[in-house]
């Protein structure tokens, strides 16, 4: 087993204890920090693949930015003794059944879906390579998606703002 | 300069922007931004049709718009005769109502909304033609309907104005969902979406598109009729042409230019630009033909009996459209455009006369409360009647050349009976416009006093463009339509349907002649009953006449109970089951309630025992299910998000493991 | 080297994952960590196609990049909305949230 | 590090087991360079604090001018009890110093301390450090929430705002030098700052370089403030919030963030000196004496070293100089002064770019 394969394994179950420890988590800041830990071992899998632009954006933007405001707004609604209360919902059975379900389909279309190539095709340098492309044949899209994120602080500014009276 | 076709739409878009975000700051000089963009475009387009004309022609994609796996659809434009007719049409009839709206809607408040509305409209109707795929047409598509919708709902406070925007809105959809198939079915036959790929890739594709794919209609059959549901819904064609008269709720700028001119006729110009498609599936045509026909002749006999002087034109609007489907149907795709552009200036015409009247009469619309306004109002008057003269098609008026044209096409296409349902609709379109003719300018004057006595010609901002929209009435018909079918138009755009390999039925001058001299006698009868009936006012024949068929009278009256009927089936369909429900419920339960006190009484009746217990419980079991059912029902609806998204999660797994039963994925 | 599926199959544990929390989690932010979980699946499988498959020059990476632009705006206007609920229903948990029901 | 990887494979050691050993091993140093340095730092501050307020400072402990004071001090922080709050959330708490800890050992892979001289040269360098420094605020909030001390979860909140806040105007200020490099690469910024600038000797990206004057300027602001450093330091202001985040830990913990605050201000110093300020270029003086392949490392690690404490003065010195800011005033500066300046530099970089490549 190589080094690769070794690490593969490692930070998938890595990722998958962590993720079920957000979804089933007594506390939700212990499960805001498994959060981040496993987009950690996320962004390891990304480097892995030869993304390493985006697992340094992985950091930067989940890290570092979204479960940072998760968080805070974690410490505003709610306090330290998270013991004891139900964290799930009347229908958790069903919708774990439900997940279970797709999850296995969608293993099964993985397994047996795709065939990749022998070999690992020849992949151009990646920072250059988003950019142009994002410059490029996505140039609309990132506009669209500029746009979004201006409409999205709009509108939170303008959520959170308390209403004067 | 061709190449410069994107400034057309993208002039507009700037008004759009400009009045859109800063709307608060232009205010009431919004109409010079707007009136300047227009402006512009349609000087851009004027040059543009005039290299065209010239011979130019342009195919160009300009960015990649969609691109996902093999699919792409381009920002592309297309400039060939055709398009460029319709730039014209569009740029020139749009900027003339655009000036006349800053007159009409002077005093509005919501001024700087109303332009960018406009202007967006125009550029939605820009792209709609100029577009070089499908897709895009479709952007415009569903632009110009949104434009509509909004437009419509102008005056939202007025709750008639708002749901006649929703109608419209709602009976587009239709419409639309018969494009979007179309355009998948195009996807996946000849794998694009643009015009000359496709046109092209006919010859290729044969074989696929004459297979029988659903209830025995080849494939092409099926993309053409598709399309022609979504033409039907947005040129308000039977059976969905009931939003175009509630559409007369908008602002009279708005009718004019959108409801008469422009984007009423994009289904035509949509069946006319899929011509090659067409002329593969005849059963289509005759469909087209059939529907257009008769929409005709049905909406011809509406507007006989309107009394809103707004919707007889909207319904005179619908008529016409059936005649420029009529001619697409036959193979007259030319001469359908013909009537497109020239029905565009005449109608718009009406529809601004109208405005100018109704302006006058200070928003009187019943025209049975006007009369006699000729003095009054001289230039809308005589404008008014130039137009009407060309909607009844009385040479040398635009519209005799291009509705004459369509009716000798489908004669010498040896659609007899069609021709008949066409003449029958010319009379009585000869008949209503003199009706309006006569009862709003001249006949008794049932003006209401108060109404009367600041009645006034409309400013010049609005009288002009009224003349000269009067003007090109007058002259276009003959100066491109004569000789008819080998006038400067048809040298023109002909080209291009020749190239779609439209099968032109020879048509010998002597019948041209004779069918030119029978459609002018049958209008001139038209307008001669007119003019008994109406001239004077006084005649009591019209009363006569409809209490003799008053049975007919009230039908048409009624626009034979057609939005009734759909309420009755669409709408109300819903709260009757309810109702239903709710019926069954407490009568059974009651039942339940009495067949248990009648037990008691007769509980010596031992004959009617067995009956009333069997009766008590088989009611009670009954009224069990029915409640448990409605709450079962109603239970539904939790208000927790995440039932809902347990729901939809659930389906989704539903549809993969369907997919994967399917075989897919592998 | 690590087979593609294997990377598929990860993506799909890690979305039915967060799938599971969407659906059961009480507290909102909860539901909006859940989520998240399963954007990075998403983001995941995007990445490995387009490292195993030759055609793709590197577009998934693009879409991942709208994939996280889209996350953060979602999660900015979540949290809005989380703090909009603590202030007016003093409470967080969405299934006691139910007033639009019949 | 490929360094000694390649040694120890030659000397016959399994590839995997080289790899893993050269990675501990790189630790190691760092950990102890870390270590040491943040030491002398601790003490250097606290010489220099007391002689701006005409003090001595520490004095006795050994000998001259108190120098092994902070040595003193850190025996006795490892030897002290760690004391945990009974509310506190345990396992967290116990982590938070860690993570703190570990993000600034990690940033140390991509600071080019000379010619070569770098763990790993990563080819998204800056980006690395950046996200990479993003995590801190992770460990300071796990731990001011773990502690379950108010307190600490204002301190944490504070420094969560700042952190977020902060990040912004940092990257765009840094994007100037990146779109004039036209890479993230530490050593590739680092080349492209030889040559001369005129009379000038250097090239550095504060001069002829870029001209990135503002563009460092609003850096160094904005990594004040990433490191929580005076005027910024409200997470952990002692006149308002005791001690911040970090009220509730004791001895190695404690000693931890301790050394993780002044790791950091290296590194930060460190990349701005990588960044602007001509990275370990310098006069090379010693090849001389050393040799060719020797010397330049060491003139490198000279300079960048020299530049980088220059820096780290810098730093001490503002603390002295101004006054912390109120929260407001924080937010303020940084979303409504700071990220401006930087976005009005990075266009100006743009366009100076274009107008370059025209002519």
């Amino acid at each position: 087993m190589s080094v690769e394969q070794g690490l593969f394994y490692f930070l998938a179950a890595f990722s998958v204890a962590l993720a079920l420890i957000v979804v089933l988590a007594q506390n939700i800041v212990r499960a805001a920090v498994a959060l981040i830990f496993s987009f950690c071992g996320l962004a390891g899998l990304y480097i892995l693949l030869d993304a390493e632009f985006l697992a340094a954006v992985q950091v930067l933007i989940y890290v570092g930015g979204i479960t940072i405001l998760l968080l805070f707004a974690i410490l505003l609604t709610s306090r330290i003794a998270g013991k004891g209360v139900r964290v799930l919902n009347e229908q958790k059975v069903v919708s774990g059944i439900v997940a279970v379900v797709l999850m296995v389909l969608l293993g099964l279309a993985a397994t047996r879906g795709f065939e990749a190539p022998a070999e690992l095709p020849k992949q151009p340098e990646n920072t250059p390579r988003i950019g142009t492309l994002l410059m490029t044949t996505y140039a609309l899209p990132f506009e669209a998606v500029s746009i979004l994120l201006l409409a999205g602080m709009v509108g939170a500014i303008f959520l959170a703002r308390k209403e004067e009276k | 300069m061709v190449e410069m076709v994107w400034l057309v739409p993208v002039l507009p878009l700037v008004g759009v922007v400009i009045n859109g975000l800063f709307g608060h700051k232009t205010g009431h000089g919004a109409h010079k931004v707007a009136i300047a963009a227009t402006g512009l475009s349609a000087a851009v387009a004027l040059v543009i049709f005039v290299q065209v004309v010239v011979g130019a022609s342009l195919d160009r994609d300009i960015y990649t718009w969609v691109a996902a796996g093999e699919f792409a659809a381009p920002i592309g434009f297309l400039v060939d005769p055709l398009s460029s007719v319709m730039m014209l049409v569009v740029t020139v009839v749009g900027f003339l109502i655009h000036v006349y709206s800053a007159g009409y809607m002077h005093d509005d408040p919501g001024y700087p909304r109303f332009f960018t509305y406009m202007n967006l409209f125009m550029v939605s109707m820009l792209v709609l033609v100029l577009a070089n795929n499908y897709l895009l047409m479709f952007l415009g598509w569903e632009g110009v309907g949104l434009c509509s919708y909004l437009l419509i709902g102008y005056w939202y406070e007025k709750k008639s104005a708002s749901d006649a925007g929703k109608k419209a809105f709602v009976v587009n959809r239709i419409g639309d969902a018969g494009v979007l198939l179309a355009m998948f079915l195009i996807w996946r036959t000849f794998g694009s979406l643009k015009f000359t790929e496709v046109f092209d890739g006919i010859g290729g594709a044969k074989a696929v598109l004459m297979r029988p794919s659903v209830l025995g209609l080849t494939l092409v059959t099926v993309i053409c009729l598709l399309l022609f549901v979504g033409a039907t819904g947005k040129s308000a064609q039977l059976p969905l042409y009931v939003w175009l008269p509630d559409a007369m709720e908008g602002p009279t700028p708005v009718s004019a230019l959108i409801h008469a001119a422009t984007m009423v006729t994009a289904g035509v110009y949509m069946v006319a630009r899929s011509a090659p498609l067409f002329n593969l599936a005849p059963t289509a045509l005759l469909v087209v033909a059939v529907v257009g026909a008769v929409t005709a002749f049905f909406a011809a006999t509406i507007a006989c009996v309107q009394t809103d002087i707004k919707r007889v034109v909207a319904y005179s609007t619908i008529s016409q459209l059936g005649y420029m489907f009529l001619g697409c149907g036959v193979g007259a795709y030319a001469s359908a455009i013909f009537h497109l552009g020239t029905h565009a200036f005449f109608k718009a015409l009406l529809f601004l006369g109208c405005g100018s009247v109704i302006h006058a009469l200070s928003g009187e619309q019943d025209m049975r409360r006007m009369g006699q306004l000729k003095e009054k109002l001289p230039r809308t008057s005589r404008t008014f009647l130039w137009a009407s003269l060309a909607n009844a098609g009385i040479i040398p008026l635009a519209g005799f050349w291009s509705k004459d044209e369509i009716l000798a096409a489908t004669f010498a296409g040896h659609h007899y009976l069609l021709w008949a349902l066409g003449s029958a609709g010319a009379l009585m379109t000869a008949f209503y416009m003199f009706r309006l003719y006569y009862t709003v300018f001249e006949g008794k004057n049932n003006v209401d006093h108060h109404a009367a006595h600041h009645l006034h010609e409309s400013p010049p901002v609005m009288t002009v463009p009224l003349l000269i929209l009067g003007g090109c009435t007058l002259v276009v018909g003959w100066l491109f339509g004569f000789p008819p079918d080998h006038g400067l138009y048809h040298r023109f755009v002909g080209s291009v349907f020749e190239e779609a390999g439209t099968a032109e039925h020879a048509i010998s001058l002597v019948l041209t002649v004779v069918l030119a001299v029978v459609a002018t006698l049958i209008a001139l009868a038209g307008i001669g009953l007119a003019k008994a009936w109406y001239k004077t006012g006084d005649n009591p024949a019209p009363a006569r006449f409809a209490e003799q068929f008053r049975g007919l009278y009230t039908t048409v009256l009624n626009k034979y109970w057609v939005d009734e009927f759909y309420i009755a089936i669409f709408v109300t369909f819903g709260k009757k089951v309810c109702r239903a429900l709710w019926g069954v419920d407490a009568g059974v339960v009651d039942g339940a309630v009495n067949g248990a006190g009648w037990l008691t009484v007769a509980i010596s009746r031992v004959s009617a025992l067995f009956d009333f217990r069997f009766v008590d419980g088989l009611v009670n079991r009954i009224a069990d299910v029915i409640q448990g059912g409605s709450q079962s029902l109603r239970k539904i609806q939790t208000g927790v998000i995440q039932n809902y998204l347990l729901a939809m999660s659930v389906a989704v797994l539903l549809v993969t493991v369907i997919y994967m039963a399917m075989g897919g994925g592998r | 080297m690590v087979p593609l599926s294997h990377y598929l199959v990860l993506s799909a544990i890690l979305f039915g994952i967060g799938l599971f929390g969407a659906l059961s989690r009480r507290h909102a932010i909860s539901i909006l960590m859940a989520i998240e979980v399963m954007f990075n699946a998403v983001n995941l499988s995007f990445i490995a196609f387009s490292r195993y498959l030759p055609q793709s020059q590197m577009q998934g990476h693009v879409f991942a990049v709208f994939v996280i632009a889209v996350a953060a705006a979602e999660a900015a206007i979540g949290l809005a909305i989380v703090l909009g609920l603590y202030r007016n229903f003093k409470t967080v948990n969405v299934d006691e949230i139910n007033l639009m029901k019949w | 590090m490929d360094f000694l990887i390649e040694k120890a494979t030659a000397l016959g050691v399994p590839t995997l087991l080289a790899q893993v050993g050269a990675m501990l091993a790189v630790c190691a140093v760092i950990i102890l360079y870390i270590s040491v340095a943040a030491m002398f730092m601790i003490w250097w501050e606290r010489k220099i604090s007391a002689h701006m307020q005409v003090r001595l400072g520490p004095m006795r402990v050994g000998g001259w001018h108190g120098w092994a004071q902070s040595i003193a001090d850190g025996v006795k922080l490892l030897l002290k009890e760690d004391i945990i709050p009974t509310q506190a959330d345990k396992l967290v708490f116990a982590l938070a110093p860690i993570v703190v800890f570990a993000t600034a050992l990690a940033t140390y892979v991509i600071v080019p301390f000379g010619p070569g001289l770098m763990v790993k040269d990563l080819n998204i360098g800056v980006l690395y450090y950046i996200s990479i420094s993003s995590l801190t605020v992770v460990g300071i909030i796990m731990a001011g929430w773990s502690s379950n001390n108010k307190y600490s979860v204002l301190g944490a909140m504070r420094s969560a705002a700042q952190a977020v806040s902060y990040e912004v105007p940092l990257v765009v200020s840094v994007l100037g030098v990146i779109m004039i490099v036209g890479s993230l690469n530490m050593q590739t910024i680092v080349e492209h700052q030889a040559g001369r600038w005129g009379p000038l000797p250097w090239n550095w990206m504060i001069f002829g370089g870029g001209l990135q004057v503002v563009g460092f300027l609003c850096y160094f602001t904005a990594a004040l403030a990433e490191c929580n450093r005076m005027p910024f330091d409200i997470p952990e202001a002692e006149s308002e919030l005791v001690a911040g985040f970090h009220v509730e830990y004791s001895g190695i913990r404690f000693s931890m963030f301790f050394l993780a605050e002044y790791a950091n201000m290296f590194v930060v110093a460190a990349i701005a000196v990588t960044m602007f300020l001509g990275g370990w270029r310098g006069p090379d003086f010693v090849s001389p004496l050393l040799g060719a392949t020797l010397g330049p490392k060491v003139a490198g690690v000279f300079w960048f070293l020299t530049k980088s404490y220059f820096l780290i003065f810098v730093m001490m010195w503002l603390r002295w100089t101004l006054a912390r800011l109120r929260v407001d005033q924080l937010m303020h500066l940084g979303w409504k002064v700071l990220l401006p300046i930087s976005f009005i530099n990075l266009g100006a970089t743009g366009l100076w770019l274009v107008l370059k490549d025209m002519r």
